[in-house]
């Protein structure tokens, strides 16, 4: 069973380098072809699972060697995989909405003529985060972590005639680089600390090392999932990565490839759990992120932005679940895969808006949109009751866990990360009504927009007139199969997994569980999540819902300003980083002039000199000439002399 | 008398003529320094003879005079003939190619 | 037994009422190379005195050939008899040696005085005057330059063929000043080849102010010189009461034939013998055109017709470098840590100097006269060395420097414009684009100086620098590498002018010489990679040659 | 002796350069055809060498030992180890690409027809042969005098190259161009040189310490190592030092290594894109090879002692050329820096002194030369197509000619080491070496990678995306011949980055070697090490 693992990454690719070296000659049928390789993924996918449900517990864990990759010394990189249940969740989630997202963009880009190319690329990114889930080194794991961020960075700057687009993905691709640098550290250390980086050996052995070490290689390892899951303070990609085409943002930015920190993190538990400092750490990235992402998330107007803030928050509640160790790998993981669920459909339904709205994404020029395109609002709807936590939905279920196991944590620290994840989802609960109500509710607040040809770089561009009033539409089939699709599961994804723990049974031989006994019983925070939530809700009514908004967004508060600008965040790595790092490189290339490569034309020069001077001599006279002789001489018997008195 | 007395006269008279060719302009002249240094030589070799009581010093000394003669025609000879291409028999004058 | 106390014994058996003199004894067989050259010369003279006008450049050209290819024949036999090594002695009554040294440096000299003719008799060069073909020497040496007399010989299509005699006087000098192994013939072989040299300088066809210019300050310079060398005899001969190479250095040494009172009262004055070899090297060094006594160089290589400077170039720095080592190392080994220190200085000196000054040289005759001034460092470096390795090294350098000089020269007469050659370096500018060969050739001759490996620059450079090393000096090594890494940027900046640089409409053209400067420039670029690819038969042949006979 | 393979595999491209430049001025296409011909030969030879060589086995073999020079010492012994053989394929596989990619590089310019006699075309593609036949003999030499002639020699023809054939159209007009050309040439020639002649000084220095004690002076590589090895030849840490200074300078300066790097981005920006890559990918490798080979192998202990100051400069490369590549307007000067940044990596791998940091430096070297070919060769076609270098002239070409795009994007990609390309092997294989030594210096080593996808990313961003500029609108995309370069490249590093096993295995024998000679070994894991 174990050898058709590798189709799991073998089909996607295969795609991918057909697809982009195939020509224009695929450009009617590469689309089609995309789709199936994904599905047929997802298949071999779910036979594996099968496969696996059908063995007990502790021996599901599959094994395929392919070959030796790197073998050096003592240095031996496999290009080996491990499909156990951990990975296996993530290969279905992947696979699964990755093959609903290919369908949808069928109907999403039909218009692109770089539509074959589209399609590559997402293959492309599916078998690198397939590889990334299944490696069974970290090294392996590491080409896929790459990989994803490289697919990222394709889609992103996708539409690449947008000068916004192509500095976006540069952004990505940078950040991610400072997070991978993270994770090449973290693998030299294992290699100098157990002399491998195979997930088998390094974690079975985690223990024997000191616990400095650990907390040294549990750092870096967050550093690098804050780079590829937008944590703070890496985050600052993820709200301009919404300039790739939509389908990307649910699949890649939201469902699953900025998840892939969560995963690294429950994957090496092993060394958090024997660095308590590390995990720490984590859990403070999360808190403070879930609250950051939260507070931006309010405060955007662009949809998309929007749903980025949230995303990055929903990823902030799991990185904490993660760093609470074991009470919170499971439910990590089970967050992470309801809101891959809703996130994914939220997005398509943005998505599917800005299709029928000639691609505007200013939700201040939506409005009352439920009557025009009524299978999106309704997908939609469900996506947001999701997310909020609404009692019943997948968000409750998970959600609810990880704010229990954050108080079962235990001691003040329990308490902030409680308090914090409650406000969380009290804010959540906030924008994500707001969303909700801007676009789906009130009046119209259209705008005409500059027609297509041109495209809308920037929302603010747009009120200038010209162009036609959008005619709002449901979008086709294949965009909205798929919304549907994920709407289940987002409805009753959580259900079914918390139905008698069956999803922590499933998880728990991998990353191992522990009751920690919370100061306050279930019941209580969950009453509590309720009432916050009812908060967060209200209050966004009163805004949004009773008074009409203002097409052109009000000042606002000092607080809602910084957090339309990401809190400041660019401006902070522009005056803390990009600018000194100019000036940095300026200074540089005067000095290799000047001073480097000035020395050497110094000397010459000086030579140059030096000889122009000293051919002065060469007067022409001929009795200097015999005076020089005559001095010569003089010199050589007196040094004759001297030699032989000393 | 003491004959070393004329190798201090040698040595005087080489001076002499040094400092002649390095002074002098005239191209004669200066030729003319050089063959007082000559006959400098040629006052050591004989003296230096005398005092080693052997005939060698005295015999170079035929040679040297020989060896001066056939200096003065080759010397007299380029003299006279860039006298006449540019009508001075100074030195200085002759410093077109320098530096 | 020194040759004027024998002199002087036939001189006073002359006094006596005996009528029979006995002969001096000497090998003629083993003089020969020189015998015939000298002699050769003299019938060139005759020739000239009898012969009418057109036939003697035919003569003239043959007899010098003949002679110096008789010469060197007389060398390889010497040198195949064993006069090399184990036979190596003393001849004519110890005023020559015959020995590895002096027949090595005597072919070397004879061979390039063969290429140097050929390029004497070149006649293609210059465009023909009223229809003869005209050399680069003047129609009539002793007319004034532009004065009717000249117009005259011009038309009258005199030449001076004069000079194949007068060079084989000069060569015939410097067979023997190498080989001189008393002070006295040491004296008269420098004057016998100096003096010709200096009529052949005034001899310049075109620009006969420079060359004129060029001949008083080499004659001029050359006689103060001279001077000095001598008094720095006539004190050795105080010293040592002898002139003789041996009895000098035995006197040296503290162990002379006999002590009189006189010689015991000098031998204690060792003033006389530092101040004496001190002015003696003067000389020397003035020859080899050593730092401070170079100054003549760049004024007479440039004057000078260039096949002269060529010749000069080549040859006066073997003979010298010759004369040299046979003094250093026979006559004052016992003084060498006196003079080594005093070597060094100078060495050094020339190395930098010589490739400083050449950096901002604007003329190529000047250029190659500062760059042979930074190679006679090299040399000396090598001199320094005072080991079996330093002379064998000495010797290959020499050879191998010797054949570029003479190419490189014979390429500069190449290039010519309305005004004769064209020496201005900023005429050279684009001469690889149109003349692809000859630049190239040039471009070959110039990488040898600055000694870029698989030339017979760089072997020699090796050479010399690994015979200073193994003598100890180490630090002279690195001086002589930093100023080859100078020298390098002015040979270089030749090489960009000829091949990246636009040639300029009204640059110089380049004549198409007849076989002889071809014979010429091949020999030179055959030797310079032979020597550099494969050396070792010519270093066996200088190791073996590199001991001196005493 | 049996046929001399080595030999002959440095002796064909020197008759392909001789027979090239023999063709008439007006053959201009048939000497381009000669000369790819002989390349191919020495391709096949190359592969050959390779086949013959059995990993398992000696530590040189095919070796060819002739006497040349008794009196220096000089022998004329040739031997490869993994090492030269990767190399040596390195260089086989890339000339012929580089004459490719240069085909019309050296085609008169329209109107200035030359004359009879100066075929620049010819001259153009017999200097590039002369080249690799030098380069090639210099990896393979294994008497320190040989190697040293060729490390020399081969700075002439290069010397030609650079400053007789530079881009099409220039911004500075023709003049300014030539100016710049020889400039960057003379600076070229005299930066090496000077090099070479403290070299030089070095040489000879080694040949009087083994004459000193040996009895007769040797150069031999395998002699000179064994008598240190049996203790018949010691030198004093002073003079040992001294040495290997005098090596290690003239091979810095080819690496080259920060401070002395200034001639590259000259040479590298002033040429034609197939001379940069020649240089960059194929002669400055010798400094690097000679390290691994020379310096490590004839002064074990003054490399230690110079390790941590190579270290540091090594450092400074890396991120000094990255901070440089990023400064750029110049798109040839920012692979010229960029390559600086790399050949720092190679530096720092070999003086790491462990495994994985001298097989990754061997690896470096081979992958660096294939992904610096790509890119650069890839940045010429562009440059050609505009005739301009800066930067700042290009934008939206990915739209007019997306396959150039692409495969500059890959090229790109290689050079910062992306994961499944083969410069990632190497790159992580000498920042665990290092950093298993010097953990330190592997942190610092590791902001590389992220300066290197910054001046990457930005060089691609500006060229490629954004609106088309009006300049590049009517940009052809690739040729065939040009493809025909590119692709097979792309597919090299493709093969070597996911499969380098065939390589490690030729280079793992050979690194072992030679940290035994320096008398290192690995430093043990923590764990085993606590046992």
């Amino acid at each position: 069973m174990e050898n058709i693992i590798g189709l799991l990454v073998a089909l996607p690719l295969l795609g991918a380098a057909v697809l982009l070296c195939g020509g224009r000659r695929l450009d009617r049928t590469g689309h089609w072809l995309g789709t199936i390789l994904a599905a047929s993924s997802f298949v071999v996918g779910a036979v594996l699972f099968a496969d696996m449900l059908g063995r007990s517990g502790d021996d599901r864990t599959l094994h395929q060697f392919l070959f030796s990759w790197i073998p050096v010394g003592g240095f031996r990189a496999d290009v080996a995989f491990q499909l156990d249940q951990l990975s296996m969740t993530f290969v279905l989630l992947i696979t699964g909405v990755g093959t609903l997202i290919h369908i949808y963009s069928i109907g999403y880009m039909e218009h692109d003529e770089r539509r074959r190319r589209f399609f590559g690329y997402l293959n492309l990114f599916l078998a690198a985060m397939v590889l990334l889930v299944i490696a069974d080194n970290y090294l392996l794991l590491y080409v896929g972590w790459e990989g994803v961020g490289l697919a990222s960075y394709l889609l992103i700057g996708f539409w690449q005639h947008k000068p916004s687009a192509a500095t976006a993905a540069k952004k990505a691709f940078i950040v991610n680089r400072v997070g991978d640098m993270g994770l090449s550290i973290a693998i030299m250390l294992m290699f100098t600390t157990f002399g491998t980086f195979a997930f088998g050996p390094v974690l079975k052995s985690a223990g024997d090392a000191s616990e400095g070490t650990l907390t040294a290689i549990g750092l870096m390892l967050l550093l690098a999932a804050c780079g590829k899951s937008a944590q703070v303070p890496l985050q600052s990609w993820l709200g301009d990565a919404m300039e790739g085409p939509t389908p990307v943002s649910a699949l890649i930015h939201a469902a699953t490839m900025v998840t892939a920190g969560v995963y690294l993190i429950t994957r090496s538990g092993a060394i958090f759990n024997g660095a308590p400092d590390a995990q720490l750490a984590v859990v403070t990235v999360g808190a403070v992120t879930l609250l950051f992402g939260a507070i931006v998330g309010c405060a955007k107007d662009d949809i998309k932005k929007a749903l980025a803030g949230s995303t990055m928050s929903q990823i902030g509640y799991m990185i904490l679940a993660a760093g609470l160790g074991p009470i919170g790998y499971v439910f990590a993981i089970m967050h992470l895969v309801t809101h891959g669920f809703f996130k994914a459909g939220l997005f398509l339904g943005a998505g599917s808006v800005m299709h029928g709205m000639n691609d505007e994404v200013d939700m201040r020029k939506f409005g009352g949109l439920r009557k025009y395109m009524p299978i999106t609002y309704v997908t939609f709807g469900l996506g947001y009751l999701a997310i909020i936590g609404f009692p019943g939905l997948s968000g409750f279920w998970s959600k609810d866990k990880i704010i229990e196991a954050a108080f079962a944590k235990g001691g003040t620290e329990g308490w902030i990360l409680g308090a914090a994840a409650l406000l969380g989802a009290a804010i959540t609960a906030y924008y994500m009504t707001r969303v909700m109500l801007l676009t789906f509710f009130g009046e119209k607040r259209w705008q005409p927009t500059p027609s297509p040809d041109e495209p809308s770089a920037e929302p603010a561009a747009d009120s200038a007139g010209g162009g036609e009033m959008p005619h709002p539409h449901e979008s086709p089939k294949s965009m909205t199969v798929p919304m549907i699709v994920l709407a289940f599961g987002s409805v009753f994804a959580g259900g079914l997994f918390s139905l008698n723990d069956s999803f922590l049974h499933w998880l728990e031989p991998v990353t191992g569980h522990s009751h920690g006994h919370s100061p306050l019983s279930a019941l209580t925070v969950t009453l509590a999540t309720m009432a916050v939530l009812v908060v967060g809700v209200a209050i966004a009514w009163a805004q949004y819902g009773r008074k009409p908004v203002p097409v052109t967004a009000p000042r606002g508060s000092l607080l809602t300003r910084a957090a339309r600008r990401d809190l400041l965040q660019d401006d902070f790595n522009h005056v803390a980083l990009v600018t000194p790092g100019q000036y940095l490189t300026r200074g540089l290339v005067y000095l290799d002039h000047s001073v480097v490569d000035g020395v050497v034309n110094g000397t010459a020069a000086a030579f140059g000199g030096l000889s122009g001077r000293m051919r002065k001599l060469q007067n022409g006279y001929a009795r200097s000439y015999a005076v020089s002789m005559f001095g010569g001489a003089a010199i050589l018997i007196a040094a004759t002399l001297l030699m032989r008195a000393v | 008398m003491n004959p070393v007395n004329y190798l201090y006269l040698a040595a005087l008279l080489f001076s002499i003529g040094a400092a002649g060719v390095l002074i002098r302009r005239n191209a004669i002249v200066v030729f003319m320094c050089v063959e007082l240094m000559l006959n400098a030589c040629n006052l050591a070799f004989v003296t230096f003879s005398r005092m080693h009581g052997n005939l060698d010093g005295q015999i170079i000394a035929f040679f040297t005079m020989v060896v001066a003669a056939a200096e003065v025609v080759v010397g007299l000879a380029i003299i006279v003939m860039i006298f006449r291409s540019r009508h001075s028999a100074s030195v200085d004058d002759a410093s077109l190619m320098k530096l | 037994m020194s040759t004027a106390v024998d002199v002087h014994n036939l001189w006073t058996m002359a006094a006596d009422p005996v009528e029979k003199i006995p002969a001096p004894h000497i090998e003629y067989a083993q003089l020969s190379p020189t015998l015939i050259v000298i002699g050769v010369a003299l019938v060139g003279v005759l020739v000239e005195a009898f012969l009418p006008r057109r036939s003697r450049y035919y003569v003239q050209l043959l007899l010098t050939v003949v002679a110096l290819a008789a010469g060197f024949a007389a060398v390889v036999g010497l040198a195949a008899g064993g006069f090399g090594g184990a036979k190596a002695h003393v001849a004519a009554m110890g005023a020559l040696a015959v020995d590895g040294p002096a027949l090595f440096l005597q072919g070397t000299i004879l061979l390039v005085g063969l290429v140097a003719v050929f390029t004497f008799a070149e006649r293609r060069l210059d465009p023909a005057a009223h229809g003869n073909r005209v050399d680069s020497f003047a129609a009539q040496a002793a007319s004034a330059p532009g004065s009717a007399g000249e117009q005259a010989a011009v038309k009258a299509g005199f030449t001076t063929t004069e000079v194949f005699p007068i060079l084989l006087f000069a060569i015939g000098g410097m067979l023997v000043f190498p080989a001189a192994n008393d002070l006295l013939t040491l004296f008269i072989a420098l004057e016998v080849f100096s003096l010709p040299l200096y009529v052949l300088c005034a001899l310049a066809r075109r620009q006969r102010l420079l060359s004129q210019e060029s001949a008083v300050k080499y004659f001029l310079l050359g006689a103060f010189s001279s001077a000095f060398l001598l008094f720095g005899i006539a004190l050795l001969y105080g010293y040592a009461g002898t002139v003789s190479y041996a009895g000098i250095a035995n006197v040296v040494e503290g162990r002379p034939g006999s002590v009189n009172g006189a010689l015991a009262g000098t031998m204690g004055n060792d003033v006389l013998l530092l101040i004496g070899g001190a002015m003696l090297l003067m000389g020397l060094l003035f020859k080899v055109g050593a730092v401070p006594f170079h100054m003549w160089t760049p004024d007479v290589y440039q004057g000078a017709p260039t096949p002269v400077t060529g010749f000069m170039a080549a040859a006066t720095k073997v003979a010298a470098f010759g004369a040299l080592l046979r003094l250093l190392y026979v006559v004052l080994p016992g003084l060498r840590w006196d003079w080594r220190p005093v070597m060094w200085g100078v060495a050094i000196v020339t190395m930098l100097v010589g490739a400083i000054v050449a950096i901002t040289q604007t003329d190529v005759k000047r250029l190659l006269a500062y760059s042979s001034i930074a190679h006679a460092g090299f040399i000396l470096a090598g001199v320094i060395a005072t080991t079996q390795d330093g002379i064998s090294s000495v010797l290959f350098y020499l050879l191998a420097y010797s054949f570029v000089t003479l190419g490189a020269f014979a390429v500069v007469t190449l290039v010519r414009d309305a005004g004769g050659e064209a020496t201005h370096l900023s005429k050279w500018a684009g001469l690889g684009r149109r003349s692809p060969l000859v630049a190239a050739v040039f471009a070959i001759f110039l990488l040898a100086f600055a000694g870029i490996p698989l030339t017979s620059g760089f072997a020699g450079k090796f050479a010399v620098f690994k015979a200073a090393a193994e003598g100890g000096a180490g630090p002279l090594v690195v001086v002589g590498v930093i100023s080859s890494a100078i020298a390098a940027f002015f040979y270089i900046r030749v090489i960009v002018l000829m091949f990246f640089s636009e040639p300029k409409p009204e640059g110089p053209s380049v004549a198409v010489p007849s076989p002889l400067t071809m014979t010429a420039i091949a020999l030179g670029v055959a030797v310079t990679l032979v020597l550099g690819v494969v050396p070792q038969y010519f270093l066996d042949l200088a190791g073996q040659a590199s001991t001196f006979v005493r | 002796m049996s046929f001399p393979l080595l030999t002959a595999t440095a002796v064909v491209p020197a008759l392909g350069a001789i027979a090239t430049a023999a063709v008439p001025a007006a053959k201009r296409t048939a000497a381009k055809w000669l000369a790819l011909l002989f390349s191919l030969a020495t391709l096949a030879l190359a592969a050959l060498v390779a086949v013959r060589f059995e990993p398992g086995g000696d530590r040189y073999q095919l070796t060819e030992s002739r006497s040349w020079i008794a009196d220096f010492g000089v022998r004329y012994e040739l031997g490869v180890d993994g090492i030269a053989v990767a190399l040596i394929a390195l260089t086989a596989v890339l000339v012929p690409f580089v004459i490719l990619a240069g085909w019309h590089d050296a085609d008169p310019l329209e109107g200035k027809e030359p004359n009879r006699r100066w075929r620049p075309t010819q001259g153009f593609f017999a200097l590039i042969l002369m080249v690799e036949a030098m380069v090639v003999i210099s990896f393979e030499a294994t008497d320190v005098f040989l190697f040293y002639i060729f490390f020399e020699a081969m700075l002439i023809p290069m010397y030609f190259l650079i400053g007789g054939f530079g881009d099409r159209a220039h911004a500075a007009g023709d003049d300014e161009a030539a100016k710049q050309r020889s400039y960057a040439a003379v600076k070229f020639l005299l930066y090496n040189l000077a090099g070479g002649l403290i070299m030089l000084a070095a040489v000879i220095g080694l040949f009087v310490v083994t004459s000193d004690q040996l009895g007769s002076g040797t150069f031999s590589l395998q002699e000179i190592v064994r008598a240190r090895g049996a203790g018949e030849l010691t030198m004093d840490a002073t003079t040992e030092r001294l040495l290997f200074l005098g090596f290690f300078f003239a091979f810095a300066v080819k690496a080259p290594l920060w401070p002395l790097h200034t001639w590259l981005p000259n040479a590298m920006g002033e040429s034609t894109a197939p001379v940069a890559v020649l240089i960059t990918a194929v002669v400055d490798k010798v400094g690097t090879f000679a390290m691994l080979r020379f310096c490590l192998q004839l002064f074990p202990e003054a490399s230690k002692w110079a390790t941590p100051v190579i270290v540091v400069l090594a450092l400074i490369s890396i991120i000094y050329g990255a901070l440089l590549a990023v400064g750029q307007r110049d798109i040839k000067r920012l692979v010229a820096y960029a390559s600086i940044s790399h050949f720092g990596f190679i530096v720092l791998g070999i003086f790491a002194m462990t495994t994985q940091g001298q097989s990754g430096a061997t690896l470096y070297m081979v992958n660096h030369g294939i992904s610096t070919a790509a890119l650069m060769l890839v940045a010429g076609f562009l440059i050609s197509r505009r005739g301009s270098r800066l930067i700042a002239d290009y934008g939206g070409v990915q739209k007019v000619a997306p396959v150039l795009a692409g495969t500059f994007l890959v090229g790109g990609l290689a050079t910062l080491s992306l994961p499944g390309l083969a410069p990632f092997v190497s790159e992580f294989l000498v920042l665990v070496g290092t950093f298993s030594r010097y953990p330190a210096a592997g942190i610092v080593a590791t902001l590389g990678i992220v300066l290197a996808a910054l001046y990457v990313l930005v060089l691609y961003q500006r060229t490629m995306t954004g609106p088309v500029k009006e300049s590049v609108r009517a940009m052809p995309d690739l040729r065939i011949r040009e493809l025909a370069v590119v692709g097979p490249l792309i597919a090299l590093l493709l093969v070597l980055g996911v499969y380098p096993k065939p390589l490690t295995d030729i280079v793992n024998p050979a690194v072992q070697q030679t940290m035994s000679d320096v008398h290192q070994k690995d430093p043990k894991p923590e764990l085993e090490a606590a046992k």
